[in-house]
């Protein structure tokens, strides 16, 4: 029993069978973790480019990010204080979730985009303060609609800048890559 | 990528005398055991309760705990005076060596021993080491039934089963206050923040503040003469000064 | 591939593969999926991710602390004491603490509701405007007479509201009671007061300034009166700063939490608290010498020393460290005072300030200063106010009862009859937040928002030397479908028509509030002034209240104190049976906080016990029973009984039983039912001469049961006592 | 070519003196030589004898013991967590961690038996070194399940493995439990290997003589040996390698064990000695494991009265009987230095292993380690009677079970901190312990079917190197070298 199995294995078109499932599997692994790295779908299509475009800067919606951990999103009554006096908001099918929300008087459900762990305590302020800019790590906003992560917001990647930035200074890489600066 | 050896720190000086940065001072004498201080450290640090039954078993995740022991024999029976046993926050932690895992490791920011959650795979060595039995574990995923997540504080990480956790001084408390120090370019003063028992204590039994800085409340408060720090005898050199009093 | 196919698939392999790398890698739950909700309006002093921390009033008891609540998007996360406030001065208490767990209960009354029939669970749930209809057609359709209200003991603006209503509309009065205030005995002390300073006021002992303190039951670091004031004038007593360690002289029969403070604990017989502070005083007279003072002419040091079980010479000995102090305090409470002859005992122990001539000074007795806008002092009702009360309820001239802040069902004895007496009454109306044991007996529950949901303010009774009222305001938006109850009660009176809409001619909640905090704008030492109303209540919701920032207690007029004849009697105790009882508050959960989980697991500060009741016994008495640790016995009282636990107390008397209450609820939430007992169910009908139930005036009998029940503690019964370590070496 | 039982059991009784032939036979080694050819088809018969129904019968419920209790009860234990064990403040380690130092213990006897018994020349070893070996391996895998049960978050064990990654994260060195794992893979590793070398003869000659699957399983185990020259040199120098090598790995192991107990700073562990003390109590319940191991293979499987005989476990018994000695040493020692130290938590401690709840085990470990070994292993004929011998292990081995219990919950009982003390309950972890010994027998079955037990080629080369040879009037054991 046993030894038919592999012998049958063994034959040519067994062999093929093994690598197509090995290759199946695989490829199922690579493409969810493919997907995880995609932008999510968000209830409105938003167009960061076009608002880049009009020099609107990022701390004008998300003005948390130089004062303390979170950059925050901005509130529909934000959006609505420049959009009521656009004429496009009117017809544009786009901007219609938005309209509706601020209407009805109900949330928008965001997704994030650009996250941590729970276990990260991360403090936008310290790194603005430090001379960082949004893009370094958010990626060109001009370039995209909705938010997309340019790279894979994981500890490696926050400790090789964290390093580098330390450079000689050795206080500073003593606090830079203490596990309690982000881990507590 | 950056490896071990561009890291200088890294090689932690496991076995070498820490000066030691932010310490505690408890008066023993006036402290109530009131448990003020138990339940303010379980609402700053997400800490959860367990029921009955595992509470009774040893399972109980306080950070801090009020110990009392009986001198005497009726009438002339005494309550010793309450002794509230926290982390040390040793200078030369016993727990730290152990971890295979390097989840709980010394500060060298800010001299604490740090407990890493999400790099603890949970051996529970460190906890078996501590001499002051002041680390929990989280034996089940304890559940907190809606709304009372609510309640989190967003600086603390909950932790989830499998994870050792203990007392951290309040570090998310340190680094909002160095934050806010560092973002109006000043020091942080001494007595600007404390900790979450202390903050709470009706008494003002707990002192918390810079053991490096000799102008400090909390170093004033240690110069006294009665002061004890606990096991000292064993080499770890603990951070919290106890006053015996009476 | 379509786009809905496309999608789904995105979604299953995504969530597939963020669960196999949070698995593999230790990352907890993948929160990518999560949705964000945005401010709609972002209130303009809010910044994302920064915290907001509003000020406003403690609810947990009705001291009246002050609190600062830390929310992060509208979100409460923690409390702190206000330290501008100054009662606590920035400090908390362990339920003050916990009152976030009240908030964010999971068993809280979230809607309106009709109970099908008192005492079922099943309940239909109503909208305000039919609710706040029912509460009209009760005003209007009943006599003025026959509406009562009963209310928590905290003296707050719901209080002056319905007060106002009452006596403008012929309602009966409002009733404040709380199980805190009967264990307190306050009535007696109030009382006693009376009697000896000819004001009927609630002492404040200035435990700070003392030298000596001598304390006959008085449990004032747990939940007497004021423990958080109380607990900071303890640590002024031993800090050694600018005068010597002060000493601290405890007499009572069981060692209680402040009695394990103490540097002598005096395990005096229950019942002989009048005769020691007599005979004490009178020892200490003949040191100091001079003309022995009436009060003391009746007792016999020697025959008290018999009595009492305390051998003369430590009579002698606390007389002399009385009389050679110069700041020597007696303070009466507690246990000592909920007997037959507590008014005795607390006049006894007063006379024994008057040796130390410490009336009004530093060190000694003061009257609590009354609140900024008070006029007199407003005592909770006592237990024998409760019977009468209870009484007309059951004589049927109660029709309606509107119920608020408290849970007689549960926190007065069932020996009273409150659940009988509330069968005659037609129409019971609670205003729970909680589901507690009177909302089910209850025909409606139009549950009134959680404390730090809502508007207010509450006067300090005692524990600062300033007037104090603190402030209260939302600190986060209410979580559930609530509404306070002064806007129900003034939407139904405007609804009710009459004399009812006249006496509450108010907008809302907040026009009321501002009315009555008005007063004080024009006050001179205040601590907050402002031009006009709405700055002044800026001022007053930003710093939690206001205050005087001047002492205005009072020093009591001592005059004939010491020549007052005190009765010398023994109490007399209610009941057969070989033990005297000791029921004592529960120094963490108190009257309401077993609904709080955090509360359950912080364990007793004396026995380390947590989520249960038990009974102390001393160890002696329970190995003659055959008796041991985790038994449970069987407590019989002339009242009633109940089966509990046995934990052996090395600081008992041998002839003394005690029960923690707090517990042994048969509703409340989750946290609280079916979990212990509750030792007001053994208390009879007894009182004492001021009108507070002589609770501790109870003999009981214990039996056993054959049953065993572990009890949960921190403690380890190896490492404490020693049981199970093997014998002695 | 049925093997003829009196020839072993009832040689003709014919002895001059005490050093007659019969007597050299019967007691020390197998020198009653079988051919060959008969020898190979008695170890092929025992191996391929259709089992029994009692044999599916033990193995159906091992199985299910196997499936049930370790497999079923640890996915509770990882989807519930640690609190379904009976651990907790302060008894953070408790019946995985006894189980795992046990596990440890049994996995040293079959290095010491094949690996120093090898170095020494001890001839008695010869037939059952592949058992003992089988036991080395086996143990470990129970060892490494334990060490994984213990563990509050599994999945990441891997995170103990140095690997690069991009956090800059190792394992701590200064740990003793990085250096554990470190060195339980290496010896299983090496173990593993050392088993597999001298089985490649012994499964080239079951290559020779099956068929079917067993053929194909064999001709890919035996490697393609076929038993020339230059194989049996380069086998021979391997093997002679890995005897040696062996040796401070096994010493390694258990002394790195101890380290996770010495190296720490509570009362009672904190100990010098513990190194040696745990190897020489390792060798105990080794010893004791592999006596009871051949009395099974002895008594249930075909022919192997030939192989395993009286003069074996007189052999064995006397080395469990001179270890027992050691372990009473050490104990009493370890005793005395922590009884002298006098330190007040150590006295605590001391007190509360004699006096305490647990005392009876503490009494017991002494009884079945110390008391019954020496009453029972000094009389040579006890010694030489297999089922009492096997009886003797399993006792040791309660015994020994018993001394990791009192050093790891028991102790941990007593602490610096009296307020925590508190006594181990255990929960889940008794159904998963039951559960690592029926996956141990049960491996022990399934291999007694598919591998020869008995490393056939080294009885014979053994029985080659041997022979009685007269001189005069005495008979005596003469030797020829062989490697």
């Amino acid at each position: 029993m046993i030894k038919s199995i592999f012998d049958w294995l063994k034959q040519p078109l067994g062999l093929i069978a093994v690598g197509i499932t090995v290759l199946t599997l695989f490829s199922i692994a690579a493409y969810g973790i493919y997907t995880t790295q995609q932008a999510p779908e968000q209830p409105i299509q938003f167009p960061h480019q076009t608002h880049v475009a009009f020099g609107i800067q990022c701390l004008y919606c998300h003005p948390g990010a130089s004062k303390g951990p979170a950059a925050g999103l901005p509130s529909q009554a934000k959006c609505w204080a420049c959009h009521n006096q656009i004429a496009k908001t009117e017809t544009s099918a786009l901007l219609a979730p938005l309209k509706e929300a601020v209407q009805s008087g109900t949330p928008i459900q965001w997704v994030p985009v650009a996250q941590v762990p729970d276990f990260v305590q991360f403090n936008h302020r310290a790194h603005i303060a430090a001379g960082k800019n949004c893009e370094d790590c958010h990626g060109d906003m001009s370039k995209v609609t909705i938010a997309q992560n340019p790279q894979v917001f994981n500890m490696g990647w926050c400790l090789n800048c964290h390093v580098e930035s330390a450079g000689e200074d050795h206080e500073k890489l003593v606090k830079l890559s203490d596990c309690g600066t982000c881990h507590y | 990528m950056v490896t071990l050896s561009d890291l200088k720190i890294s090689e932690v000086k496991l076995g070498e005398e820490q000066t030691g940065k932010w310490g505690m001072v408890i008066d023993q004498d006036i402290c109530t055991g009131c448990q003020a201080c138990v339940a303010a450290c379980a609402m700053e640090n997400n800490i959860t309760f367990v029921g009955e039954e595992d509470s009774g078993y040893g399972r109980s995740m306080h950070w801090i705990r009020i110990e009392r022991f009986w001198e005497g024999e009726y009438p002339e029976v005494k309550m010793t005076a309450n002794q509230p046993m926290l982390c040390q926050q040793c200078g030369h932690a016993t727990c730290e060596p152990v971890c295979p895992a390097f989840a709980t490791v010394h500060s060298q920011a800010e001299q604490l021993n740090l407990q890493v959650y999400n790099r603890c795979v949970g051996t529970r060595y460190c906890a078996n080491n501590c001499p002051y039995q002041v680390r929990s574990f989280n034996w089940r995923d304890y559940q907190r039934p809606e709304p009372l997540p609510n309640q989190f504080n967003p600086d603390v990480t909950v932790r989830r089963m499998g994870v050792m956790e203990k007392c951290t001084f309040c570090i998310q408390r340190i680094h909002k206050a160095q934050d806010k120090a560092k973002s109006e370019g000043r020091e942080v003063a001494d007595g600007e923040f404390t900790t979450a028992c202390a903050q709470a204590c009706p008494a003002n039994a707990i002192t918390f503040g810079r053991v490096d800085d000799p102008e400090s409340m909390v170093s004033q408060l240690a110069k006294r003469s009665h002061g004890v720090k606990h096991l000292e005898e064993l080499g770890t050199l603990p951070n919290v000064t106890y006053f015996k009093g009476g | 591939m379509s786009e809905k196919f496309s999608r789904r698939d995105f979604l299953k392999l995504a969530g597939v593969g963020a669960a196999t790398s949070a698995i593999l890698t230790g990352c907890g739950p993948a929160s990518r999926y999560v949705k964000r909700e945005p401010y709609m309006q972002m209130p303009e002093y809010n910044y994302n991710g920064q915290s907001t921390y509003y000020a406003t009033t403690c609810r947990e008891c009705a001291a009246g602390c002050g609190l600062i609540v830390r929310t992060v998007q509208g979100r409460a996360i923690k409390t702190e004491g206000n330290a501008g406030n100054p009662l606590n001065l920035g400090k908390t208490c362990a339920r003050g603490q916990a009152t976030l767990h009240g908030l964010y209960n999971p068993d809280r009354v979230t809607d309106p509701q009709k109970r099908s029939s008192r005492g079922s669970g099943s309940t239909q749930v109503m909208d305000w405007d039919a609710a706040i209809q029912v509460v009209a057609d009760a005003l209007k359709n009943n006599k003025p007479e026959e509406i009562a209200f009963l209310m928590g003991m905290a003296p707050d603006h719901l209080f002056d509201l319905v007060s106002d209503l009452a006596s403008a509309t012929g309602m009966n009065a409002p009733l404040r009671f709380g199980a805190l205030g009967m264990f307190e005995a306050r009535a007696t002390l109030s009382k006693a007061a009376e009697n000896l300073f000819g004001e009927a006021s609630l002492p404040f002992f200035d435990v700070g300034g003392a030298q000596v303190v001598f304390s006959f039951g008085a449990n004032f670091l747990e939940t007497w009166l004021s423990p958080v004031s109380y607990t900071r004038g303890f640590a002024g007593l031993r800090e050694a700063k600018t005068k010597m360690r002060g000493k601290f002289v405890q007499f009572e029969s069981r060692m209680s939490q402040t009695g394990g403070k103490a540097d002598e604990w005096i395990p005096l017989r229950p019942g002989t608290e009048a005769l020691v502070a007599l005979a004490i005083g009178k020892l200490a007279s003949e040191i100091r010498g001079g003309a022995m003072p009436r009060a003391f002419e009746n007792v016999d040091p020697i025959d008290t020393a018999s009595k009492s079980g305390i051998k003369l010479e430590t009579l002698e000995h606390l007389a002399g460290m009385f009389a050679g102090s110069n700041g020597a305090l007696a303070i009466p409470g507690g246990p000592a005072l909920g007997q037959s002859n507590g008014l005795a005992v607390a006049e006894a122990v007063l006379a024994l300030n008057a040796i130390s001539d410490n009336f009004g000074k530093p060190g000694g007795v003061y009257l609590s200063p009354l609140a900024p806008n008070q006029s007199e002092y407003q005592r909770p009702a006592s237990a024998q106010e409760m019977q009468e009360f209870v009484q007309k309820m059951a004589d049927g001239k109660i029709k309606v009862l509107f119920v608020h802040g408290v849970n007689p069902l549960f926190e007065l004895p069932t020996a009273l009859g409150f659940g009988g007496a509330s069968k005659s009454v037609s129409q019971i109306i609670s205003f729970a937040t909680f589901p507690d044991e009177t909302a089910r007996e209850a025909d409606y529950v139009f549950p009134d928002h959680h404390g730090l949901e809502s508007w207010g303010y509450q006067r300090v009774a005692t524990g600062s030397a300033q007037p104090v009222l603190s402030g209260a305001q939302p600190v986060v938006s209410p979580y559930y479908n609530t509404r306070a109850t002064v806007d129900v009660l003034i939407t139904a009176a405007q609804l009710a028509g009459g004399s009812f809409a006249s006496a509450l001619p108010f907008k809302d909640e907040v026009e009321f509030l501002n009315g009555k905090v008005s007063a004080l704008m024009g006050e001179v030492d205040g601590s907050i002034s402002a031009p006009d109303l709405a700055t002044f209540m800026a001022y007053f919701q930003q710093h939690g209240g206001y205050w005087k920032n001047s002492d205005e207690r009072v020093a009591p007029k001592a005059g004939d104190a010491l020549n007052r004849e005190i009765s010398a009697e023994e109490a007399e105790f209610a009941g057969e049976g070989e033990f005297f009882f000791v029921p004592f508050v529960s120094p963490t959960l108190a009257e309401a906080g077993a609904n709080k989980p955090w509360l359950q697991e912080l364990p007793d500060p004396t026995t380390t016990v947590m989520w249960n009741t038990w009974v102390e016994m001393n160890p002696e008495t329970a190995h003659e029973l055959g008796i041991e640790n985790d038994d449970v016995v069987r407590i019989v009282s002339e009242a009633g009984e109940l089966e509990v636990p046995v934990y052996l107390y090395p600081a008992i008397r041998p002839d003394t039983i005690a029960i923690p209450f707090g517990q042994g609820h048969t509703a409340y939430g989750r946290y609280a039912e079916n979990r212990g007992v509750n030792p007001a169910d053994l208390l009879g009908q007894h009182f004492n001469e001021a009108g507070d139930l002589a609770f501790a005036g109870m003999k009981v009998k214990v039996e056993k049961t054959g049953v065993k029940k572990p009890l949960s503690r921190l403690e380890s019964i190896m490492g404490v006592y020693g049981i199970g370590l093997g014998e002695e070496h | 070519m049925a093997y003829d039982k009196k020839h072993a059991e009832h040689a003709p009784a014919g002895r001059h003196n005490g050093h007659s032939e019969e007597h050299l036979r019967e007691k020390h080694l197998m020198l009653d030589p079988l051919p060959r050819g008969q020898m190979n088809d008695m170890v092929m018969e025992s191996m391929l004898e259709k089992p029994t129904w009692k044999y599916w019968l033990v193995v159906g419920i091992l199985s299910f013991i196997v499936v049930y209790f370790l497999f079923y009860k640890w996915s509770i234990l990882i989807m519930k967590g640690q609190g379904e064990a009976g651990v907790m403040r302060p008894d953070y380690w408790g019946i995985f961690l006894v189980n795992t130092v046990f596990w440890i213990g049994i996995s040293h006897a079959g290095t010491f038996i094949s690996a120093i018994l090898r170095v020494f020349r001890a001839e008695f070893r010869r037939p059952f070194t592949r058992a003992a070996e089988l036991m080395t391996t086996f143990g470990l895998v129970q060892a490494g399940f334990s060490i994984f049960m213990h563990m509050g978050r599994v999945w990441l064990a891997y995170w103990l493995m140095p690997y690069p990654n991009q956090r800059m994260l190792w394992p701590n060195l200064h740990s003793p439990l990085t250096w554990d794992l470190l060195a339980i893979t290496t010896y299983l590793l090496s173990s593993t290997m050392y088993l597999f070398l001298p089985l490649i003869p012994d499964v080239a000659m079951a290559r020779d003589r099956s068929t079917g699957w067993r053929k194909t399983f064999y001709k890919t185990l035996a490697l393609g040996f076929r038993g020339t020259e230059g194989e049996w040199t380069h086998l021979r120098n391997a093997m002679n390698i890995f005897a040696f090598a062996i040796i401070p790995v096994m010493f390694s192991v258990h002394t790195i064990v101890s380290w996770d107990f010495a190296a720490a700073t509570r009362p009672g562990w904190s100990s010098t000695i513990f190194g040696p003390y745990f190897i020489v109590g390792a060798l105990h319940s080794g010893m004791g494991a592999a006596i009871v191991v051949l009395a099974v293979i002895r008594g249930t499987m075909k022919h192997m009265k030939y192989f395993i005989r009286a003069e074996h476990f007189d052999a064995i018994g006397k080395l469990m009987l001179i270890i027992s000695m050691a372990w009473a040493y050490f104990f009493f020692n370890d005793y005395m230095v922590q009884w002298y130290g006098g330190d007040k938590w150590t006295q605590q401690l001391l007190h509360f292993h004699e006096a305490g709840p647990m005392g009876w085990m503490w009494f017991a470990m002494l009884i079945c380690n110390v008391a019954i070994p020496w009453a029972i292993l000094w009389n040579p004929k006890w010694r030489a009677t297999p089922w009492l011998v096997g009886t003797v292990g399993i006792i040791i081995n309660v015994g020994m079970w018993f001394e990791r219990y009192i050093i790891i919950p028991i102790s941990v009982t007593i602490n610096r901190m009296p307020f925590t003390w508190r006594l181990y309950e255990p929960g889940i972890e008794v159904p998963m312990g039951i559960g690592t010994v029926a996956l141990f027998i049960l491996l022990y079955m399934i291999a007694s079917k598919l591998i020869p037990l008995i490393p056939v080629w080294e009885v014979q080369e053994g029985q080659m190197a041997h022979e009685l040879k007269k001189f005069g009037r005495e008979t005596v054991v003469s030797v020829s070298e062989l490697e």
